[in-house]
């Protein structure tokens, strides 16, 4: 499909701005402005809807049809909060007008949002308080590690390294390492765990952080957690709790009570807003007691009159993480959804998504191979080893699905099993959607025997085919060309 | 309940064939010494209670105040058709473009959005998004770090102080030094820069127009900069680019910004688009995802997430940055609201930001006592002198019914009688009028 | 110009192929005696300023006044997926799906609509749509008058006296007699309504629950009518019909109705549904497109419009009716509220509405000189009477922020101190209290 | 596709409405309550929404590509409108309010809507008065046969025909008929004009009305204008002008200045309002001064404080046309459109609609019977007569246009062209995307020489091919079927 520039006209125009009511004067010197005008598309506004409303077409969301992607917790994005993010009053509020003289006043609707969600998200996860500011799962890890070094540095230890078990997700050591930290991988043991015995030998008194993700990326629970925060406490280690898979224990565990000290929440994961083709997500921080005074600022805090305020007076704290209190719009969806479903609803969230990975994982494990045969938890990981003997990859069952109105489940994640296809349904699925993909599953898995080589040349029936990655890497083409 | 589709039967039958008796046996083997101590939620609302309950709290929200308020977030006009485009849920209820096949649209419009932020601000290549304006300094200051293998960072003061704070934030740990250059007159000392940078120097971090509204020519700067290895960051702001010199002609190397101004709603801090670009020699050390063109098996053009070998789900610690989920939408919202404007529209937006700010300074400087402060010409904002506190005289103005400004002494000491004034394509003569009358009858 | 793409350059191109000098050549046979006396309109205005604009009109209107305003005319919750619906484009930019490969979207949509009214209404055979209720009700008389070949037409004075007017307005030049029912104690004179029925009468008119607020079971009337070989049209309100004796159940030959309860803005009277239902027999009578399944050359499901050689495209002046363009919209969006309400929600509603209504009707009452004005039961609206004038108290409760009611006497002579309150889900425990305390005030 | 019915499970739930805070009383006696439930889809929220992206993506509209659907005028929908009649003022605002007392107080802004879109229509068209209740141009065209009815038998006239030329759409005899007129067709001539001579001689004492749409559905200007509405109103015969085709003559001819003294307008075509699948439109009626008393109740009128009122004080009124004020939302987004546009900009919607379709014609004029060959205005009428001596009549083409990613022209209307397919590009649509249609209409055209009978096939690439229509009116099936 062309591009929108190899649609451009010259001298087309779209949308008019407001004309000038002032006399026309540019004050600035010539040699102050850009030589030719940026050369933008030249289009009609008719242009521009057509040429969006084909490319949607050619884009593929939870909207359109089942998207089991591991570990990003696709469930449906409920209407009301692409409503309620869109009323005036919060979504034209400037960032800054709290900082004006008692512009908090002006500002109360929006803080008690940040604030309620804030303490919404302290009981559900059992912290002392959150910040809201961080933008992403990552950015989330960041700030937390960042709490860590703050805390350590205060009391004065002196520690070098963080634990990430092998099977965490590729943010986990990024984030450390980008914070300053030396990474250590720990190993996985025959049950998908972090192999307790290496853990113990690689904990020391250097290590200032353990994260882990519970679930971790297999899925799977780790019932040796309470030890492992016993024994990293012991070292001085704080524990940090990788929040993606939160969908799994809402109301059944709470990273708090089981020691944790600091947490990130994937607000577009567990907590239904929109992943928008990447983003925007949200990926606010709980901290125990102990970490409160690091938190960024501003926090927002409520005042003993009942009204919302933004304090600056924390001498300890990290600093800016963001520049203002977050994704207030993706936070905002987020509150509307916990007011929705409530106490209850939260159970039955991780209920039912804990229930809608077993049952697919009890019927597909025959046809595939289950690397960690348990009962799992919101999520799986199965292996196409077995394929492979026939030539057939992951990525070609990957491509299979799609030929067949599905999303891939994530591939060749996590690291540590071989062909990995990681399976996660969300809560929001029917049974019939399930069992259609699972048809489709195992006849991908009868084809295999049947017909490897048809499998390479899927998907046959999307606007292209495979795409050539080595090709684009090659090419470094990452715009359109001018003319 | 909500969104949960199953009934009780279906639930039997589906623990039937997961082999288990009841919800509770999934969950069984979690040790019980782990169940919450505490879970005190509200019970549900329907969506209707929900939807009033968040409106009422919207209108405590002074949005009606006729603003002037920017410092590097503004009050553009969003035309209509970009939340059409952004409200198609094939987009906004996708995930990163993992599978390309069936992700041609994000991928296609993130390829075009580079496109278009290449040629706004006059760079080589762009990467998908990062977060926002903020970290993508941050960022683009790591980036410079691992390019020169340097650890000295030079910024200016004319940078956004929000910025300089997360900056520093975000670097205190990391072995860096990070120096403070002044402005004066609006300006950044040439003198002080120039004894700052040196050999261990990895960038020079720039902002224009500045955080004072004042635009000024860098280019010697960069080649200063240049002439010690040193690189050249410039946070910009997309709108000014259609009308001013961009960072590109002035020598910069790394360009981030800010892309609310490009079509996204103000909503009280985000999400918003940061966004990043830079020499096509550098690709390689940019964080964040980025898309190139290709062709598949049968020869037809596609894209693809490319040169993944930098991100973090290849690389982990070794990484170019830990970034993940990125605001893909936002720049998607970006992507139409540039193609919507055009090449005329956006320079026009420009240009009519800059009359009105230019008729602005010069009504408000007619009143007695108000001074523009710096002789540098500004894009859409600019920085005046009041003769008393002007946090105080805005405090007042909000009673009049404007965001008038605002306070600069509330990040630079000794500027507590400066106020700082935004203005877009949407203020009327007639409401700068009134903020005009407001103004003197405050101050008489 | 605005949305116009065409450059000069390229308008010229055309203008040579059309073999033309320019734009007048293509106007120049139009005798020029027909130039525009005069063109006065104002000058085009930007998207923003006209968006602008319209926001200020629209802060004009009272829509922050509590409603216990109905009369046919429902503040029903919408549910914010239906608005994700209709704002599909595809859905909303395509026209009549005369062509139906191409239009399989609207059509199944549609074919599903027509079932959900039928089991609604509990009727075999639904409409496309037509322009609203009234003139629904207006086809639907027609249609009664062409099937018995009779030229009477008997309506209850329980039918919306807006709708009644509408009837009389339509057939004033039609031959037919309309002769109106009293309604006694909230309920139709069967009386009357015996000695009217006779051999010449085409059509009896309901309406259920009626414009009072009463509900009855008119089946002892259908049974009347049949009787003497007349029809019964019964206007319905979708929603109470999920919980009310339904009009197919009460022996209606024709149902009519106001769609805007299912999912509809009131939007100050449109646009509206008006839906039909009726039996199949009398299918080839009935005006307005249908959607009908069928099958492709490949033997696969597929929708079209059907029964076509009814309308005015082929039958012109012979059709069952004139209408062309309908309301497809519309029913696409009920339909997309009854799925999403579904079998028990919208069931729910109705419950809802009733219990609260009973409620409001109770606690109204207790106010001194305040009676339910009709014994028989009610749905969600009710009439009471006020020691004074309606419309009077009415005016002082909107100045304490409430629309409180519709003043009977505005279409009853001698209502003049009755008042119609309507309750919907909507309305809380707390603004109906508010309500009661307001009206108390008034009246004290 | 599955229907929802087909999707629904016993006990599946959507959307939950508020559960009630008074007690659960029902206070209906058994015998009034309905005996079962209505059997309504029982879906999720999510299946709700899959299934209406679904249908979505099988439907073609506006946004989806060229629609060039002669005399429906499928022009650019502006989002802008879409915007606006969903400002919570204009959308929440209940039609009884201005019955209250001092209602209009409470109404203005809609109210001004109303009225001020009334005054440019008739500056438009050159009307004295235009009531904007009407629902669609049909409504209109009943409406405006009512005013004349009204008007005879005031001024006591009695007249029982209404003239109608055998190229009108087809509302114009049904409106006619309906309204309780007889209605008398006459032919077109050589030049796809209403035959003057035998106009003529049809015209007499007992005609009530001419109704004539201007250009006429071939998309030709009748230079005879002027003699006909002089012959008519020598008769005493009203003229109806049908403002269907009005794309082509804004700002160019004013139906009033011509002598008309009714008309419609089609606001849902002229006027950018979308099209709905079908609806709604909206058909406001204008009128010269001697129909104004005529006109339906309630009236908008401006009073001379400037405030704006309903007026409902015509005893010679019709009546009442709609419950109320018309389609209000369709006439906002068409008062939005005219206000972007201004005189300018409505002028040069005309010049381009009928640049746009004499561009198409003389590029088609070649391949296709053009039976009218003259300077066309907004659209022409070509015939598939040359194809079918190959055996390929106007709806393979059709199809076959569907198959290349275009809606079809208007197909077998007029009734007066043999295999006619009438094409009306719009004026919002760009050079690029005529020239696409242009070559995929001459690549069919010369498929006709070559292949003839693969057109029959077309559409091979849609969800469905085509469909038995005959079988559907065999089947007699309207709805789902109860299980
Ligand atoms: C386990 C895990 N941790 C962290 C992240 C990073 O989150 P984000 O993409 O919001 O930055 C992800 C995202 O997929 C994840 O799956
Ligand atoms: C020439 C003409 N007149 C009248 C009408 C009827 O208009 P509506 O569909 O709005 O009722 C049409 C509609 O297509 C038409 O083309």
């Amino acid at each position: 499909m062309k591009t929108i520039y190899e649609k451009s006209v010259k001298g087309r125009r779209g949308v008019r701005p407001p004309e000038s009511d002032v006399p026309a004067e540019i004050n600035l010197p010539n040699n102050l402005l850009r030589k030719e005008p940026a050369q933008l598309p030249e289009v009609s506004e008719l242009d521009v809807m057509r040429h969006f409303t084909k490319l949607a077409g050619m884009n593929f969301g939870v909207d359109t049809g089942f998207y089991p992607l591991g570990s990003c917790t696709m469930k449906y994005n409920p209407k009301l909060g692409e409503q309620v993010s869109r009323y005036e009053g919060f979504a034209a509020l400037h960032p800054l007008l709290p900082q004006l003289r008692l512009g908090g006043m002006l500002t109360q609707g929006s803080l008690q949002v940040l604030y309620d969600t804030g303490a919404l998200l302290s009981e559900i996860l059992g912290m002392k308080e959150f910040t809201m500011q961080p933008m992403a799962g990552a950015h989330g890890e960041l700030t937390g590690i960042m709490l860590i070094a703050a805390y350590h540095k205060d009391k004065g230890n002196n520690k070098s390294k963080v634990i990430v078990p092998d099977s965490a997700h590729g943010t986990n050591p990024a984030s450390a390492s980008i914070a300053g930290y030396e990474v250590v991988s720990v190993k996985s043991d025959e049950n998908g765990a972090m192999d307790l015995e290496e853990f113990k030998k690689t904990l020391d008194d250097d290590t200032a952080a353990v994260m882990l993700t519970s679930p971790n990326t297999l899925g799977l629970f780790n019932t040796n957690l309470p030890e492992i925060v016993k024994l990293a406490h012991e070292k001085g280690a704080l524990m940090y709790y990788d929040g993606a898979n939160l969908n799994a224990i809402l109301g059944k565990v709470r990273p708090g009570d089981v020691g944790f000290d600091v947490v990130h929440v994937n607000i577009h994961k567990t907590f239904a807003t929109p992943h928008g083709g990447g983003g925007p997500g949200s990926g606010p921080v709980g901290v125990a007691e102990k970490l409160v005074p690091y938190l960024p600022i501003s926090r927002v805090i409520k005042r003993s009159d009942g009204m919302f305020a933004l304090d600056y007076d924390h001498p300890k704290s990290i600093g800016y993480i963001a520049p203002f209190y977050g994704n207030f719009g993706v936070i905002l969806k987020a509150y509307a959804y916990m007011l929705t479903l409530g106490k209850e609803g939260l159970v039955r969230v991780s209920e039912n998504a804990v229930l809608n990975a077993n049952y697919i994982m009890s019927k597909l494990k025959d046809y595939y191979e289950l690397p960690y045969d348990r009962t799992c938890m919101h999520e799986f990981v199965l292996s196409a080893s077995r394929q492979l003997k026939n030539g057939v990859r992951a990525l070609d069952i990957a491509k299979a699905l799609i030929e067949r109105g599905f999303h891939p489940p994530t591939v060749y994640f996590p690291l540590i099993v071989n062909e990995a296809m990681m399976i996660e349904p969300t809560e929001t699925e029917s049974k019939e959607t399930l069992d259609t993909f699972i048809e489709a599953m195992i006849e991908i898995a009868e084809l295999v025997q049947k017909e490897p080589e048809s499998l390479h040349a899927a998907p046959r029936n999307m606007p292209v085919s495979r795409l050539d990655e080595v090709k684009a890497v090659k090419l470094q083409k990452f715009s359109v060309e001018k003319d | 309940m909500p969104y949960i589709p199953h009934t009780d039967q279906e639930r039997q039958q589906m623990l039937s064939a997961a082999g288990a008796n009841s919800i509770e046996d999934l969950f069984s083997y979690i040790p019980s010494e782990l169940a919450p101590s505490s879970f005190d939620l509200p019970p549900g609302k329907s969506e209707f209670e929900v939807g009033l309950f968040l409106k009422k709290l919207s209108a405590k929200n002074a949005t009606e105040l006729i603003p002037f308020v920017g410092g590097g977030f503004y009050d553009h006009y969003i035309p209509a058709a970009v939340d059409a485009i952004v409200s198609k849920s094939e987009f906004y209820t996708a995930y990163t473009p993992y599978q390309p096949e069936i992700s041609q649209g994000t991928l296609q419009a993130i390829y075009e959005y580079q496109t278009s932020i290449c040629r706004l601000v006059d760079m080589d290549v762009t990467n998908a998004s990062l977060y926002d304006g903020g970290t993508a300094l941050y960022e683009a200051s790591m980036m410079a770090v691992r390019i020169t293998g340097r650890n000295k960072i030079i910024v200016s003061r004319g940078v956004s102080p929000i910025y300089r704070v997360m900056l520093a934030s975000y670097t205190k740990n990391l072995h860096l030094q990070l120096e403070e250059i002044p402005v004066n007159n609006g300006v950044l000392d040439r003198d002080v820069m120039k004894d700052a940078l040196d050999e261990s120097t990895a960038a020079v971090v720039m902002q224009n127009p500045n955080f004072f509204g004042c635009v000024e020519d860098i280019s010697d700067i960069s080649e200063m900069a240049h002439g010690v290895g040193a690189l050249v960051i410039c946070s910009a702001y997309p709108i000014a680019c259609a009308l001013i010199k961009t960072p590109g002609e002035m020598g910069a190397d790394i360009v981030t910004g800010e892309g609310q101004s490009l079509g996204l709603p103000l909503s009280f801090g985000g999400p918003y688009l940061g966004f990043m670009a830079t020499r096509m020699k550098y690709v390689r050390k940019m964080p964040g995802r980025i898309v190139g063109a290709t062709v598949d098996t049968e020869g037809r053009r596609g894209y693809v997430l490319t040169l993944q070998t930098r991100e973090q789900h290849i690389r982990r610690d070794k990484a170019t940055s830990n970034i993940c989920s990125n605001e893909s939408l936002c720049a998607l919202a970006a992507q139409a609201y540039m193609s919507l404007l055009g090449k005329e529209g956006i320079r026009d937006v420009a240009s009519v930001c800059n009359e009105k700010a230019n008729y602005t300074m010069k009504r408000l400087s007619k009143i007695p006592g108000v001074k523009v402060k710096f002789p540098a010409p500004v894009f859409n904002e600019f920085t005046i002198d009041l003769p008393r506190d002007a946090g105080e005289v805005i405090g007042e103005l909000i009673e009049k019914g404007f965001a008038a400004g605002f306070p600069l002494g509330r990040y630079y000491k000794g500027m507590e009688k400066s106020m700082l004034v935004a203005i877009t394509e949407k203020r009327t003569k007639e409401e700068i009028g009134r903020l005009a009358e407001a103004l003197e009858e405050v101050l008489s």
